[in-house]
């Protein structure tokens, strides 16, 4: 089985189990793990979405394609939002770890979903705009991936999303306890992981969209 | 504490910085089409990296060999998937369309 | 809208087949009322006894809410069994009905028999095979390196419910409403809206997504059990073969099961919200399809095949006494077959259209497997080689499996070659070399392993003379079923075909309906096999826990293993440490201290979460949409409550482990040591004699 | 045990056994002549190839299904052999149980099938290129130009260069190069005929080609071989070889048919049905099978829009 060092790792930002006995720490160790490999299964999901974009990019059957519908601006700040709360959970996680009181805690906490919820309202202002102009995911092949992969995304901040609220419930109610701990940090590498989806996204979809 | 929050700090000015240049290179159409969108596929991996390295805090440490094992074979089985599926329906269309 | 709309969906009276069997009674949908008949008066008949029996409570608070690894394992066993039978009767069925319609429309009617190869297939894959393996991986495996249970024992029953739920989803379709005509694989666009507007196609993507999540969340939960959770010592080249099959499977599941999420999730995108993926219009494109279906499908094969491969490497090596030959050239050759899987997708469309560049690729890379492939039937060989070959039914269940893959290894080299695979692809030589490689690559596997692990569950071994009997059942019936269709594929039959024009054609099919009838008989003698042997029980007990002298971890604590598996967390120093400990004097030896043990409370979380999402699921095919809601409402809620309950585990008290232990040490100490050639008698109590 | 009771033994035994044997005999006798006559089922597949390409891939098939006997012979033999040589019962055979690994072993169960894998890939690049359903069958003879296009449940034949169209039934001329390029009109189908040519896929929207040629004139026979609904199994048509001369004497008269096939009866043909009898049209409608292709024409049925109404 796997040893654990002693000292606390960074990457596991907001584990101090230190003194826990290690049944606890092999515990936490798989739990954090095991996300990674529903992550990595997630990322397959989302790469095969990817393939199917890029095989659906020029199947707009005469329907409006990128150069009409995104918008340079809203794809902009989307990223700057969600960035931003990757950010802010970094400063959960580091809240966290060094026991900074629970108040730092909820307080990061809110920051990320106060900005993962505006990115998820300017996305949903974005299609809406997108099928007043008939961009609607029946219209086309191209359209039907667009929504289907950017969609998802957003599906997946608004599991975050709840998450993060049933995370701070769950603080309220128990306060920082091992099992919440572990939580958090599995919430983060999530809300992380959707950061990294979206660079894709906003790199691979939007900006080559945008560039011809 | 310090190294720590300096870790998340370069991790997000590298992450905005990186988006940044991304962005002014579309906006301001410094490049033809193709080669922007090359950059910007690259610009798009470092910042994939930074990712990992100051938010997810994957690194080559010891311990954590387990998920770096598994980060680096899933990015096996989605470049064989994705560079498969990009091949074979290009190809397809190519003869078909 | 009305409010019965509302409310039923698309459900009407005549989507029960009983109206249908009533208003049109033709064989064909008198056959299909039967078959309803028999699915609702089968489940009403369990829940009369279980309620006459007065056994709910022990059923709900012993087996449904369990999270043991073992009774869940048990449990997904008994489920795929269910649904085996329900599939080998529709092959039974489809094979009568091609020895009748020669120039004859038979039995069944077009649709129908379309219906029964898209539920056999759907069912075969998903619902019986992936489940038996999931069943015998989930109880083994724990056991083999050493841990108490699995990484994530909650998320087990939920994967366990999950799949129960697709199953129930798939035996519901026999009494309302059709299941999909359009094969397991679903190709669309004959499976999208414009074709199939009923509510055939949703039953088929619904069913196999709840399959696909249980599968992935099995991979994601053996995977990291056996990253994370061997004992002390068990290093990597130290796992027993099983094992590491378990571990390449759970990789697979990880990864392929994403493909085939998304190529349904798109179908229903399709079906449901008016997309074009898939379409012949607006920019749809089947071959997307085709694509993603096969890169989640060819890893499937191989999902059903290693977890076989590791059985044989078990029982080939303690059934010739003997330790295995080329422990690293299997692990090798595992692994590279793992990941060589993912590799070879396209040689399932082949006749697509690529250029014969692509073609070749992957015509090469399907070569490839080959090589490890044989290498594994050699090195099970070897292990006999120079071994004393008991012809136990797992052993004979296992020679039969190494010369019969190899002749589907033959043909599954002819199909690798593109030219050759223009010829036979979509016929039904195709048919017969996938039965050729998943009759005895997985059905053969799982008796071989059933027969081998069931005395270590349930403390008795089966009856032998049933398994002979099964055997010569399973193995002449497998030949007169599948070799006519080489034949006849090799003719240009189609696949699929449910009448048949050539008179030349009846010996062949003829053949392979008294084939066909032969595996039903095989499987009747499995389930004689069990009755039989459960009444002789008092003679074939083997409390001690090792009755044929084997040699993993997982045969060194009493059978039916105690709840918390170990005792004491063994140390390991080397492969095949049981046997060692043996030879050592080191087995069955109390330890010097005793802990408490905490094992998980039993949960109906898992319960609730599958049925939830059964619930969500029907409800999206009949377009019920509340209840599609309500549904995955209710288990979202169940999940989010769960997470705060905080006393979800349970202690075992030292004193009581040390107990139970001391108890099974006096067992053994009182239990004769058996020499080989006696353990099929009642004197085998499951202790071992060792003979140099 | 006296001598008498052996002997009463061996008789009382005997008789079934030997009655056994006979009709074991006889069964058997009666199922090789079962099996002669049905193997004749063989000729109507690729074994019975009557054509240059279904040959070249039936001597592949004889090449690969050779080498591979050589790979799974070894195990055909050595499975039983060992297992019942090293079985308990026999105290003779040598018990190695610690004997788990030799080089020399592992030298034969990697390489020798290493290269086996590679002298068949080799083959396997060469025919795959040089089989490659896209490519001509020989680069001077301009071959004769057919469309097909799949429906549900029938195969149209359009000969764009003669201006006529058959519905399955495909007459074409012995000797000559055939090149078809396949759509479909409704779901995806698969255009097999095994004695001529192995299979390619017809998919709406999407062109793709097949080359073949027939050897002799005789009568063959095509199908669709990707399951499409309930007239699946009726989807056959006959493939017709005839001599040069009776090929234009055919287009001919065919020509002299009044049938049209212009936009009007594609969507009529188009409909799922099963046909009695081959149909031949005189005249089509010029670039028809470009249009299937861009959907420029809405196949005849579609039932979304009944469905849309019975649900609406």
């Amino acid at each position: 089985m796997a040893r654990l060092t002693t000292e606390p790792e960074l990457r596991h930002a907001g584990l101090n189990l230190a003194d826990d006995p290690r049944e606890v720490r092999e515990q936490v160790e798989s739990d954090v793990f095991g996300f990674w490999v529903f992550l990595m299964s997630d990322a397959v999901m989302f790469a095969l979405l990817f393939a199917v974009y890029g095989t659906m990019r020029h199947a707009t059957a005469g329907g409006p394609g990128p150069e009409q519908e995104f918008k340079f601006h809203s794809a902009f700040w989307e990223t700057a939002l969600l960035l931003t709360s990757s950010f802010a959970y970094g400063m959960v996680s580091l809240s966290m770890k060094h026991a900074r009181g629970q108040l730092w805690l909820a307080l990061w906490l809110g920051i990320t979903f106060c900005l993962g919820a505006g990115f998820l309202k300017m996305e949903i202002h974005d299609f809406l705009t997108m099928f007043h102009d008939g961009a609607t995911p029946e219209r086309s092949g191209y359209l039907s991936s667009f929504f289907v992969l950017v969609g998802m995304h957003g599906f997946h901040v608004l599991s975050g999303l709840t998450w993060i609220l049933l995370m701070g419930v769950q603080l309220a109610v128990f306060g920082p306890d091992d099992r919440v701990k572990v939580n958090l940090i599995r919430l983060g590498l999530f809300w992380h992981f959707l950061d990294l989806i979206w660079v894709v996204i906003f790199s691979v979809v939007y900006l080559e969209g945008l560039s011809l | 504490m310090r190294r720590d929050f300096i870790t998340y700090c370069f991790g997000y000015l590298a992450a905005l910085s990186l988006t940044g240049i991304a962005f002014a290179c579309v906006f301001y159409r410094l490049l033809p089409p193709v080669q922007t969108f090359a950059l910007v596929l690259v610009l798009a991996l470092i910042q994939v990296i930074v990712h990992m390295r100051c938010f997810l805090h994957i690194s080559l440490k010891r311990s954590a060999r387990a998920d770096l094992q598994l980060i680096l074979f899933s990015a096996m089985i989605i470049l064989l998937m994705v560079g498969g599926t990009l091949v074979v329906l290009f190809n397809l269309s190519a003869r078909m369309m | 809208m009305t409010f019965w709309h509302i409310l039923l969906g698309r459900l009407t009276w005549d989507s029960l087949v009983f109206v249908e069997a009533w208003r049109n009674p033709t064989i064909s949908e008198i056959i299909g009322g039967l078959a309803g008949g028999v699915a609702v008066l089968g489940a009403a008949l369990l829940f009369g006894l279980i309620t006459i029996l007065g056994r709910w409570r022990y059923l709900w608070t012993v087996w449904l809410t369990s999270l043991d690894h073992k009774k869940i394992g048990i449990m997904y066993m008994v489920f795929a069994v269910i649904m085996l039978c329900r599939a080998l009767i529709e092959a039974v069925l489809m094979r009568t009905q091609q020895a009748i319609a020669i120039n004859n429309p038979g039995l069944v009617a077009p649709d129908h028999f379309a219906q029964l190869f898209s539920t056999h297939g759907t069912i075969m894959v998903f619902f019986v095979g992936m489940p038996l393996l999931t069943g015998l991986m989930n109880f083994v495996m724990p056991l083999q390196i050493g841990s108490r249970d699995v990484a994530f024992p909650y998320m087990n029953s939920i994967s366990l419910w999950l799949t129960v739920g697709g199953g129930i989803m798939m035996m519901a379709s026999l009494v309302v409403g059709k299941f999909s005509t359009g094969g397991w694989s679903g190709y669309p666009p004959y499976t999208e809206l414009a074709f199939n507007g009923g509510v055939g196609p949703d039953y088929w993507i619904w069913a196999v997504s709840l399959s696909s999540l249980g599968a992935m969340m099995t991979g994601i939960n053996f995977a990291v059990t056996v990253y994370k959770f061997r004992s002390p010592g068990m290093r990597w080249m130290r796992l027993p073969l099983f094992t590491w099959t378990t571990l390449c499977t759970a990789i697979l599941m990880i990864f392929a099961m994403p493909p085939l999420t998304v190529a349904t999730l798109l179908l229903a995108a399709d079906r449901y919200l008016g997309m074009h993926f898939f379409t012949n219009d607006l920019g749809g494109n089947v071959m997307n399809f085709v694509n993603l279906f096969w890169l989640f499908g060819h890893p499937e094969v191989y999902i059903l095949i290693l977890p076989a491969f590791g059985v044989y490497s078990e029982v080939v090596s303690a059934f010739s006494s003997k330790e295995l030959y080329g422990y690293t050239s299997l692990v090798i050759a595992t692994m590279v077959i793992a990941i060589l899987s993912f590799t070879v997708w396209l040689h399932h469309f082949f006749t697509m259209g690529q250029s014969a560049g692509v073609n070749s690729f992957f015509g090469i890379a399907t070569m490839l497997i080959g090589i490890p492939t044989g290498v594994k039937i050699y090195d099970w060989i070897w292990t006999m080689f120079w071994g004393e070959v008991r012809f136990s039914t797992s052993m004979l269940f296992s020679i039969a499996f190494m010369i019969t893959f190899v002749i589907g290894g033959m043909t599954g080299i002819i199909l690798a070659t593109p030219p050759l695979d223009y010829l036979v692809h979509n016929t039904l030589f195709l048919v017969a070399h996938f039965h050729n490689m998943l009759i005895p690559g997985t059905l053969y596997g799982v008796i071989a392993g059933y027969y081998y692990w069931f005395p270590k569950a349930f403390g008795f071994r089966l009856s032998e003379k049933w398994g002979r009997i099964a055997f010569v059942c399973w193995v002449p019936g497998f030949y007169l079923a599948f070799m006519p269709l080489y034949v006849m594929g090799a003719s240009g039959v189609a696949r699929r075909t449910q009448e048949l024009f050539d008179p030349a054609l009846r010996p062949w099919v003829i053949a392979a309906e008294i084939g066909a009838l032969l595996l039903l008989a095989g499987l009747a003698s499995l389930f004689i096999q069990l009755y039989v042997s459960i009444r002789q029980r008092h003679t074939t007990r083997v409390p001690v826990g090792d009755p044929w002298d084997a040699r993993g971890l997982e045969w060194s604590m009493s059978a039916p293993p105690p709840e918390y598996n170990f005792a004491v967390i063994p140390q390991v120093s080397r492969r095949d440490p049981f046997h060692w400990q043996k030879i050592n004097n080191g087995a069955y030896k109390p330890a010097d201290h005793y802990r408490d043990i905490e094992v998980p409370k039993n949960s109906m979380c898992g319960v609730l979460i599958g049925l939830g999402m059964t619930a969500c699921f029907t409800g999206l095919v009949w377009h019920m949409w509340w209840l599609a809601v309500c549904g995955f409402t209710f288990s979202l809620g169940t999940a989010i409550a769960r997470s705060f309950m905080r006393d979800v585990r349970r202690t075992i008290p030292a004193a009581e482990v040390e107990a139970q232990h001391r108890r099974w040490l006096e067992t053994t100490a009182a239990a004769l040591p058996i020499p080989r050639h006696l353990e099929m008698t009642p004197e085998n109590e499951g202790l071992a004699k060792w003979q140099g | 045990m006296s001598k008498t009771s052996t002997g009463l033994i061996t008789r009382a035994v005997g008789s079934p056994i030997r009655r056994l044997r006979k009709g074991v005999t006889m069964g058997l006798t009666v199922m090789a002549a079962g099996l002669l006559s049905g193997c004749s089922v063989l000729s109507r597949g690729f074994l019975g190839a009557a054509g240059p390409v279904a040959a070249a891939e039936r001597h592949e098939f004889y090449l690969v299904g050779a080498v591979m006997l050589l790979v799974i012979g070894p195990v055909l033999l050595l499975t039983p052999l060992i297992a019942w040589h090293y079985r308990l019962a026999n105290t003779k055979s040598a018990f190695r149980p610690q004997w788990g690994f030799s080089w020399i072993l592992e030298g034969l169960i990697w390489i020798p099938p290493t290269i086996i894998v590679i002298v068949l890939a080799v083959f396997l690049v060469d025919d795959t290129v040089r089989l490659d359903p896209y490519r001509p069958l020989s680069p001077g003879l301009s071959p004769l130009q057919v469309q097909a296009v799949s429906l549900d449940w029938k195969w149209l034949f359009i000969y764009p260069d003669q201006h006529i169209a058959s519905v399955n039934q495909l007459i074409l001329p012995a000797g000559r190069p055939v090149h078809v390029s396949l759509t479909s009109g409704t779901v995806m189908q698969s255009l097999l005929m095994p004695q001529l040519a192995g299979q390619i896929l017809a998919m709406a929207g999407m062109t793709t080609q097949l080359n073949f040629a027939i050897s002799q004139p005789g009568t063959y026979w095509g199908e669709n071989a990707q399951y499409n609904g309930a007239g699946f199994d009726k989807q056959k048509f006959q493939v017709l070889g005839v001599n040069p001369v009776d090929f234009n004497r055919w287009v001919a008269s065919s020509r002299q048919t009044p049938r049209l096939l212009d936009d009007a009866a594609y969507r009529t043909l188009s409909r799922e049905s099963v046909l009695s009898q081959p149909v031949t049209f005189g005249s089509v409608e010029p670039g028809l099978f470009a249009k299937i292709v861009h959907q420029a024409i809405r196949p005849g049925y579609l039932r979304q829009h009944e469905d849309a109404n019975s649900h609406g």
